[in-house]
């Protein structure tokens, strides 16, 4: 986004391709930045608005290119889109939901609580149209949908589509995805219910999440005020994800704040290796660290149990101490790190071992932004993206290349 | 080549223990690349009873501490369940380093008295006796070696085990199994000895 | 399916304590169309001790004399059903193949009993064939006695899946921690699998066998955990799991005030008599704790 | 466009379950009876949106009956493009997610909450003006860069490369900065183990031979007046010539400096001459393999310590971010040329983020020894030797017979000129980094609050000088740097048209600093094409509206020059002020500010913000129906109060909403006309205020928290409690708790009585 509305701000024509069925990615599910603990959804809005306002950009959801083909200044884009079975005549009245029987996980929230099959994404989804869960689609309650728009806005026959696209640069925005914290076998999640990720955490604390923003213990719903963060869920990991996220140790951080804003008396312990509070985070880090009942172990957790009472047990070596410990927790939250989407249609050459795409040393006008580039934060991805928005436009405008 | 182990520094943080472990022993070339997360130490099913452990074994291997590393108990209590190994984000062989030291510990006699040491011997007579483990000789050899009167103790510890494994037919009464060409099989660990210590000696 | 033939190893315990893990599994291999060479005047692998006196040179001699015995009935692949003696055997074979080095001076010791031995076999794990190469349907296949509500805690231990499970080199065949392949062959078995958190979990190892005092908690920790769910038997592929935590119970009951009297199996036990084989063939009557509840089920 | 030939349509509609809650004919009536419209101006649609209902509005403006659209229907923040008419001025009554969706369908209080959102349109269409854009008398468009380090002379060569005239300015003789005394720089492309060769001097002759760069060198800036797309730049020599220079943005990439040194006594700076500084080792290292300053032999066994100086109360409290991979790429140097060296790095926490991390461990498999602890000292016996606290042996163990010692200095940022004499100001860092993190409480004592300096501030003289009202320092933030102070706008500027890039904003490395260089380039690009159009930046991008001020009635107070966040107006010598329009972000605080409503924008004024409040028909006291006015803040609270619709939040019917484009631009003139008119409370709510800021204005919350707090007398001169009037800080996430902040303003309204000008 921050690079379209950049490069369409600038003047030029933008069409900017998203997968899924809103714009805003991974921040749209943040609770909160660190380390000002404010909320995504106002730059959100900002975002959204210049857009909104800005003609320049054509907005396609549901689309993803499959194939690249073209050189600087005259690529050729094919694209393929996903239905949604909601046309733009959709007023996001509602009358559909109503009609929805069956309910499907709630992908904004992880799967962590379910939506109508007709659902809108979120609340401030982008576009604001509903969608209609390809589950449904066949059966009776489909017709039931699609009989309850006022609007005709429901077609159940929309069918995939493949078409070209004509652009003189492209920018690879195409973000990341929490690592698969199943790969993480010895820490049992998704067989131990109070073991979450970092990303479920976000949902958890936030107000449009399954518990309206407080951090309960998902096997109980009782509150969780001992917490246990683990660093390096995936990361730095030869056996796993090889870098470093970067953002994992901050938002770790900014998770503490969260369980010590819901619980007087709460305890919440970070396991990690190195706390990468890089630059001016280092404050917010002190912020924390400040608080007595936040406590840093230096230990790469080994494993987890499940105790009484669901309690997940941690198993390891508090390497300052030289201790090995067994300790239990009311919920233990996974770190876990990014991964570069997957499945583009970008050559070898342009990625690095890891799948992020690191264009380089030829003339082409192929770049990347954000976490598509590798492990950034938000501030460091809108940068990025500024800048992929210049080297685009240059391309456009057919200047140089270097 | 390989060198011989250099003496014992003069002051912490020499790296000649260091490099010589990372040239010398098996998986030691990847113990420099060891973060000190502790991923090892808290894995090992019996971490808890271990001096130093894994982890902190290799930042004194790094610190140049021959001395406290070939003599400490974490290279003998390893029981090789390689949760270590699986787990190093680092892909450091923890379990093969660890198994290395200890035969370094021995070769530099620094082992005395350990009950693995023992059980090793007692498994290199029966293996050379008869080219296979006999559990009844390694078990009576190694406890005899704690001398005569603990070898009973030991040995009668353990009686009704021994009794009941010879009721389910698992623990023979008569004369070892053997390799038929047990003198060929010594012949061969003999001369492989000999090429090891060539490798010690030579530089 | 033809008979494919394998070069197979027994190691030491099946002379004595793991008798019946290797008397099982010859018995099955016959049904799955597995053919087992032993191979010829085989000795031990070097287990897990024996580095520690004589160093590793002389460690691997031992498994190279194995192997080369090995390819000299052939170029089948070598199987083991001991965890141990795989790991040794295995390793041995890739650092002959891999390192020029160790090929020599491996070479130079076996050629004073003229053997030679140059690392172009494949060695593996009994576990391992039976999923990459057998496969559970045709397990299935053989299951004339299905073992209906036999409760079976399947334990596999540490070194049948660590460290190679997950690796190629290792048959890519499960994972570390929380691995399926065992509970598989139960249910093909059509026993009731348990849950079990200790699955994994390690009884010790050759420390039990000299300081049962440090690793007897260990091993009460999983007998309580197959307590716990009420496990019939407990299964292992392991010979030394097998032994250990068999042998040991007596000793832990004296020490943790426990009551366990848990029979602890093979797998190949188990799908011995789903199979339809007696309790000789299926080597039950080698137990110290006699699994009764299994023997119960053999067909009459 | 004047009221004369405004011909407003009115639209209706009926869809979403507008017309199910609703009677639309009583809404026909407020716009044909009430307002006037000819009722063939006023249609009502089931589909508004629908192409239908398109169309037709869209024939009423193609047959010229129609110039301006009043559409009620769903909230201005959806269908924006569905409802854009080009040339058609469009007013917006928001009758679906903050009418429908938030109160019970049917009940009279609907009805009126909608009638009264339609009236508030009316008027508004009523008396809003369509902007006509400011022009300039011509427009500069060349870019200047500050600075001819990586960051300057990436930022040069991306805006040449667009086609841009740009000025390039360096205080030294020579171009490359810092980066190019880099014997090598840390790797930042794939498979980043190695480190990689310094391309710094092609940079240098890329930017040398673009003939739309023109180079000063030996050149500083001593005065910047003017504004976007016509500022005038003093450029003094070092030889004292002065010159004068046009361009349209600026680009301040002044980069960093070393830490000094001589502060770090406790780290053995001084003791010995083989104590050096990282700065001083890669000029070694640059220059051949690094020698003992004491006896010119290459050193056999080197210790790196890091946070030399960073993360250090006492010190930088920030971390420096790139002196961890700096030392990695040194250690690696001395290894690879000689790997009998012995290499120690003694770190806190090793900080290697991203991919940086497979560097970390190049460092490793090279042989170099990490060491984690704290320094205790370094002393020149046996060699040097450095005392660390080994944290993970647990031991105290001394690092002796070391021939160098390299300390890892912390990055200074050059926000400021460091001068010498004390004579000049000091610029004050406006956000303090320790402000504390809200916590429900502590179950033990409170802990004392977190040490640490909490700004850091430095002597020092502006290196724009810039001739604005608010001072001659571009805005420093937290830890002396120019930063943005938002995480999702990096380049969201408080001096509209200046853009800071490189480690001025944020300790960064050279990859980083050349991203963020080619970022800013874009920005300055983007401004001088936008501003040249008469539009404005980010975030009210494209608004043509801007100040204008009457200053026949102006009082001379200074306060929208003293309160606009941008600086954009100054004074005249009478003491007058002049708005300078480029420099403005529109958003309104000067209109907030000014006592006597002389300043306005053609489509946002006073006069414009009290009518549509007083268009609201508030119910006799009898009635028992108060009336709550809430002023709300366009990007966060408004949005909020959506949500709560889109979630079928049920709201008090006695609430009328206006939103506003910050809560700076509230005239205490609108809450006292709302209490006159007999609202019985006003609610202001804008976004977050303090350290934490959020508003996007700076200052508008925390200027409207000001202002109330002054509303106490004029409430007390009309006999009026001051409960009946508060702010509130308001975030979109807050939707879940408008009912809960809304129920218990309405509560204490209840508790204090009506409002006694009602009906008066």
């Amino acid at each position: 986004m921050s690079a379209a509305v950049e490069a369409a701000e600038t003047g030029y024509d933008v069409v900017l391709l998203e997968a899924g069925v809103s714009l805003g990615g991974r921040v749209a599910q943040l609770n909160r930045y660190f380390p000002k603990l404010c909320h995504p959804a106002c730059g959100l809005e900002i975002n959204y608005q210049r857009i909104r306002n800005n003609p320049k950009i054509k907005v396609l959801t549901q689309t993803r290119p499959v194939e690249v083909s073209g050189s600087r200044g005259a690529y050729k884009v094919t694209v393929e889109t996903t239905p949604r079975y909601v046309n733009a005549r959709c007023t996001a009245c509602g009358d559909c939901a109503k009609a929805a029987t069956t309910q499907v996980k709630n992908a904004f929230n992880y799967g962590m609580d379910t939506v109508p099959a007709a659902y809108l994404p979120h609340p401030m989804a982008f576009p604001m149209r509903y969608v209609v869960s390809p589950e449904v689609i066949g059966t009776p309650e489909a017709e039931a949908i699609k009989s309850a728009c006022k609007y005709g806005a429901v077609d159940l026959d929309e069918k995939p589509q493949t078409f070209d696209l004509h652009v003189a640069a492209v920018i690879w925005a195409t973000g990341w995805s929490p690592y698969n914290a199943e790969k993480l076998e010895s820490y049992g999640y998704g067989q131990i219910a109070n073991v979450i990720t970092n990303v479920e955490m976000e949902r958890l604390a936030a107000d449009t999440g399954p518990t309206q923003g407080r951090i309960l213990r998902p096997s109980d719903g009782q509150e969780a005020k001992r917490v246990a963060l683990i660093q390096c869920a995936g990361s730095r990991d030869l056996n796993h994800l090889p870098y470093c996220s970067r953002i994992c140790c901050l938002a770790s951080l900014k998770h503490a704040a969260y369980v010590r804003e819901q619980y007087a008396d709460s305890q919440v312990d970070i396991y990690y290796i190195d706390i990468r509070a890089h630059d001016k985070l280092e404050s917010f880090y002190k912020k924390v660290k400040a608080d007595p009942q936040v406590r840093f172990v230096k230990s790469k957790v080994a494993s987890i149990t499940e105790g009484d009472g669901g309690k997940p047990v941690l198993h390891g070596e508090d390497t300052l101490a030289r201790e090995i410990y067994d300790r239990d927790y009311d919920l233990v939250v996974l770190a876990v790190g990014m991964e570069p989407t997957g499945g583009l249609p970008v050559a070898n050459s342009m990625t690095d071992d890891y799948g992020f795409v690191v264009p380089h040393g030829d003339d082409g006008a192929i770049y990347s932004a954000g976490v598509a580039s590798g492990p950034l934060d938000v501030s460091m991805s809108v940068q990025s993206a500024t800048a992929a928005a210049l080297k685009a436009i240059q391309a456009a405008r057919g200047g140089a290349t270097a | 080549m390989t060198k011989p182990l250099p003496q014992t520094a003069a002051r912490k943080y020499d790296l000649g223990f260091a490099q010589w472990v990372y040239d010398n022993i098996e998986g030691g070339d990847r113990i420099s690349l060891c973060m000190q997360c502790g991923m090892c130490s808290g894995s090992c099913p019996i971490g808890d009873q271990m001096d130093n452990g894994p982890r902190k074994t290799f930042m004194m291997i790094r610190a140049g501490m021959k001395e406290e590393v070939l003599s400490s108990s974490t290279i003998w209590n390893c029981t090789q369940c390689y949760n270590c190994t699986v787990r190093c984000p680092r892909q450091i062989k923890v379990t093969a380093v660890l198994q290395s030291l200890a035969s370094v510990a021995v070769a530099e006699g620094y082992a005395p008295q350990k009950p693995t040491l023992k059980f090793s011997k007692a498994f290199w007579r029966s293996v050379s006796w008869f080219g296979k483990t006999d559990e009844r000789i390694v078990t009576a050899i190694y406890y005899f070696s704690y001398g005569l009167m603990e070898g009973f103790r030991l040995a009668m510890a353990n009686l009704p085990i021994a009794s009941r494994m010879v009721k389910a037919g698992r623990m023979g009464l008569l004369l070892p199994h053997r390799t038929k060409a047990a003198g060929d099989l010594r012949a061969i660990v003999a001369e492989a000895e000999k090429i090891q210590n060539r490798k010690r000696a030579g530089s | 399916m033809s008979k494919v033939k394998f070069t197979y190893y027994p190691g030491c315990s099946s002379m004595e304590s793991g008798k019946h893990l290797d008397m099982s599994v010859r018995a099955i291999s016959g049904r799955l169309d597995i053919e087992l060479e032993t191979i010829d005047d085989w000795n031990c692998c070097g287990a897990s001790v024996a580095h520690v006196k004589c160093g590793p040179l002389a460690t691997s001699a031992l498994s190279g004399r194995n192997l080369a015995k090995a390819r000299q009935q052939g170029t089948a692949d070598v199987i083991s059903p001991c965890a141990a003696c795989y790991l040794n055997t295995h390793g041995v074979n890739e650092s002959i193949r891999d390192n020029p080095k160790t090929r020599e001076e491996i070479n130079e010791a076996l050629s004073v009993a003229g053997l030679s031995y140059e690392g172009d076999l494949h060695v593996r794990h009994v576990c391992e064939v039976l999923v990459n190469h057998v496969g559970n349907e045709r397990i299935k296949h053989e299951v004339t006695n299905p073992l209906n509500g036999l409760k079976v805690a399947g334990w596999v231990g540490c070194q049948t899946v660590r460290p190679f499970a997950g690796t190629e080199r290792g048959g890519n065949f499960d994972t570390y921690h929380d691995p399926k392949f065992l509970d598989n062959f139960h249910e093909a078995c059509g026993a009731e699998v348990l849950p079990f958190e200790p699955k994994t979990a390690c009884c010790g190892g050759s420390v039990s066998v000299y300081s049962p005092d440090k690793t007897l908690g260990l091993m009460a920790k999983i007998l309580q955990a197959a307590e716990d769910v009420k496990a019939d038997v407990i299964s292992t592929p392991c010979p030394l799991c097998q032994v250990n935590v068999e042998m040991y119970q007596d000793r832990i009951n004296k020490e943790f005030g426990t009551n366990f009297n848990i029979p602890v199996v093979f797998y190949s036990q188990i799908m011995a008599v789903a199979f339809g084989m007696d309790v000789k063939e299926a080597a039950l009557d080698k137990h110290m704790i006699t699994p009764t509840k299994l023997i119960e089920k053999v067909k009459k | 466009m004047s009221a004369e030939t405004k011909k407003p349509g009115v639209y209706l509609c009926s869809g979403c379950g507008i017309g199910d809650a609703v009677p639309m004919a009583a809404l026909e009536k407020v716009a044909t009876r009430e307002y006037k419209i000819p009722a063939e101006r006023c249609k009502t649609h089931d589909y508004l949106c629908g192409e239908e209902g398109l169309a037709m509005i869209r024939a009423d403006i193609e047959s010229g009956e129609v110039n301006q659209a009043i559409i009620a229907a769903c909230s201005p923040r959806v269908n924006v493009d569905k409802f854009r008419f080009d040339g058609t001025q469009v007013v917006r009554a928001n009758l679906r997610e903050q009418v429908i969706w938030m109160t019970e369908p049917g009940k009279d209080d609907t009805e009126m909450l909608a009638a009264d959102y339609l009236r508030m349109a009316l008027v508004e269409a009523r008396k809003v003006g369509l902007p006509s854009r400011y022009e300039g008398e011509s427009y500069s468009e060349r870019i200047l860069v500050v600075g001819g380090g990586l960051s300057g002379l990436t930022a040069a060569r991306e805006a040449a490369t667009m086609g841009y005239e740009v000025l390039l300015i360096e205080s030294t003789s020579v171009l490359g900065g810092h980066s190019r005394r880099w014997s090598k720089r840390t790797p930042h492309l794939p498979p980043y183990r190695e480190p990689q060769p310094n391309d710094m001097e092609e940079l240098v002759a890329a930017v040398k031979g673009e003939s739309r760069i023109k180079v000063c060198l030996n050149t500083r800036v001593t005065k910047t007046s003017g504004a976007p797309t016509d500022f005038t730049v003093e450029l003094t020599q070092e030889d004292g010539a002065v010159t004068e220079e046009r361009v349209g943005a600026i680009i301040m990439a002044t980069g960093w400096r070393p830490y000094d040194a001589s502060k770090l006594g406790h780290l053995g700076y001084g003791i010995s001459p083989d104590v050096v500084t990282s700065v001083q080792f890669e000029e070694m290292l640059a220059t051949g393999a690094p020698k003992r300053r004491s006896d010119g032999n290459a050193p056999k066994t080197v210790a790196f310590l890091q946070c030399a100086g960073s993360r250090d109360d006492d010190h930088l409290p920030y971390c420096s971010s790139v002196c961890c991979s700096a030392s990695l790429k040194q250690a690696i140097q001395i290894r690879e040329a000689d790997p009998s060296t012995s290499v120690y790095i003694v770190y806190e926490e090793m900080r290697t983020p991203g991919v940086a991390e497979e560097f970390f461990r190049a460092a490793q498999a090279a042989g170099v020894i990490f060491i984690k602890g704290k320094v205790k000292g370094v002393t020149a016996q046996d060699g040097l030797t450095v005392k660390v606290d080994d944290e993970l042996l647990r031991e105290e163990v001394p690092l002796a017979g070391l021939d160098m010692v390299v300390l890892a200095t912390g990055m200074v940022p050059n926000a400021v000129l460091p001068v010498d004499d004390d004579g000049e100001p000091l610029p004050e860092c406006d956000i303090n980094p320790m402000s504390p993190i809200p916590v429900a409480g502590y179950a033990g004592e409170q802990p004392e609050a977190p040490t640490g300096q909490p700004c850091v501030t430095y002597k020092g003289a502006p290196i724009l000088n810039l001739q604005y009202r608010q001072g001659p320092h571009v805005p420093i933030l937290a830890d002396g740097f120019s930063d943005s102070h938002f995480i999702c706008f990096p380049y969201e500027t408080r001096r509209t048209g200046i853009y800071t890039c490189g480690p001025v904003r944020r300790p960064m490395d050279m990859a980083e600093s050349a991203e963020d260089a080619t970022g800013a380039a874009l920005k300055a690009i983007q401004a001088v094409r936008a501003i040249s159009q008469g539009r404005a930046l980010h975030p009210r991008s494209g608004d043509l509206s801007f100040p204008k001020i009457n200053l026949n009635a102006c009082t001379k107070c200074r306060r929208c020059t003293v309160e606009c966040p941008f600086g954009a107006i100054d004074e005249t010598e009478e003491g007058y002020p002049i708005v300078n329009p480029t420099r403005c972000r529109r958003c309104g605080t000067c209109m907030g500010a000014c006592p006597v409503r002389t300043i306005s924008f053609d489509n946002y004024t006073v006069d414009m913000m009290t009518s549509m409040i007083k268009a609201v028909e508030v119910p006799d006291e009898e009635e028992e129906k108060p009336r709550v006015l809430i002023l709300a803040c366009q990007n966060d609270a408004y949005p909020a109060l959506d949500m709560a619709g889109i979630a079928r939040t049920p709201l008090s019917p006695y609430v009328r909403t206006l939103p506003v484009r910050c809560l700076g631009s509230v005239s205490l003139l609108c809450v006292s006309d709302a209490l006159s008119s007999g609202y019985d409370g006003v609610m202001l709510m804008g976004c977050k205020s303090g350290d934490d800021y959020q508003c996007h204005f700076v200052r508008g919350s925390a200027m409207a928290q000001e202002r109330m707090m002054k509303v106490g007398e004029t409430l007390q001169s009309m006999m009026l409690e001051k409960e009946r009037v508060e702010t509130f800080e308001i975030a979109i996430a807050d939707a879940k708790n408008l009912p809960d902040i809304i129920g218990k303003f309405m509560e204490t309204i209840d508790s204090v009585g009506p409002n006694p000008f009602k009906g008066m």
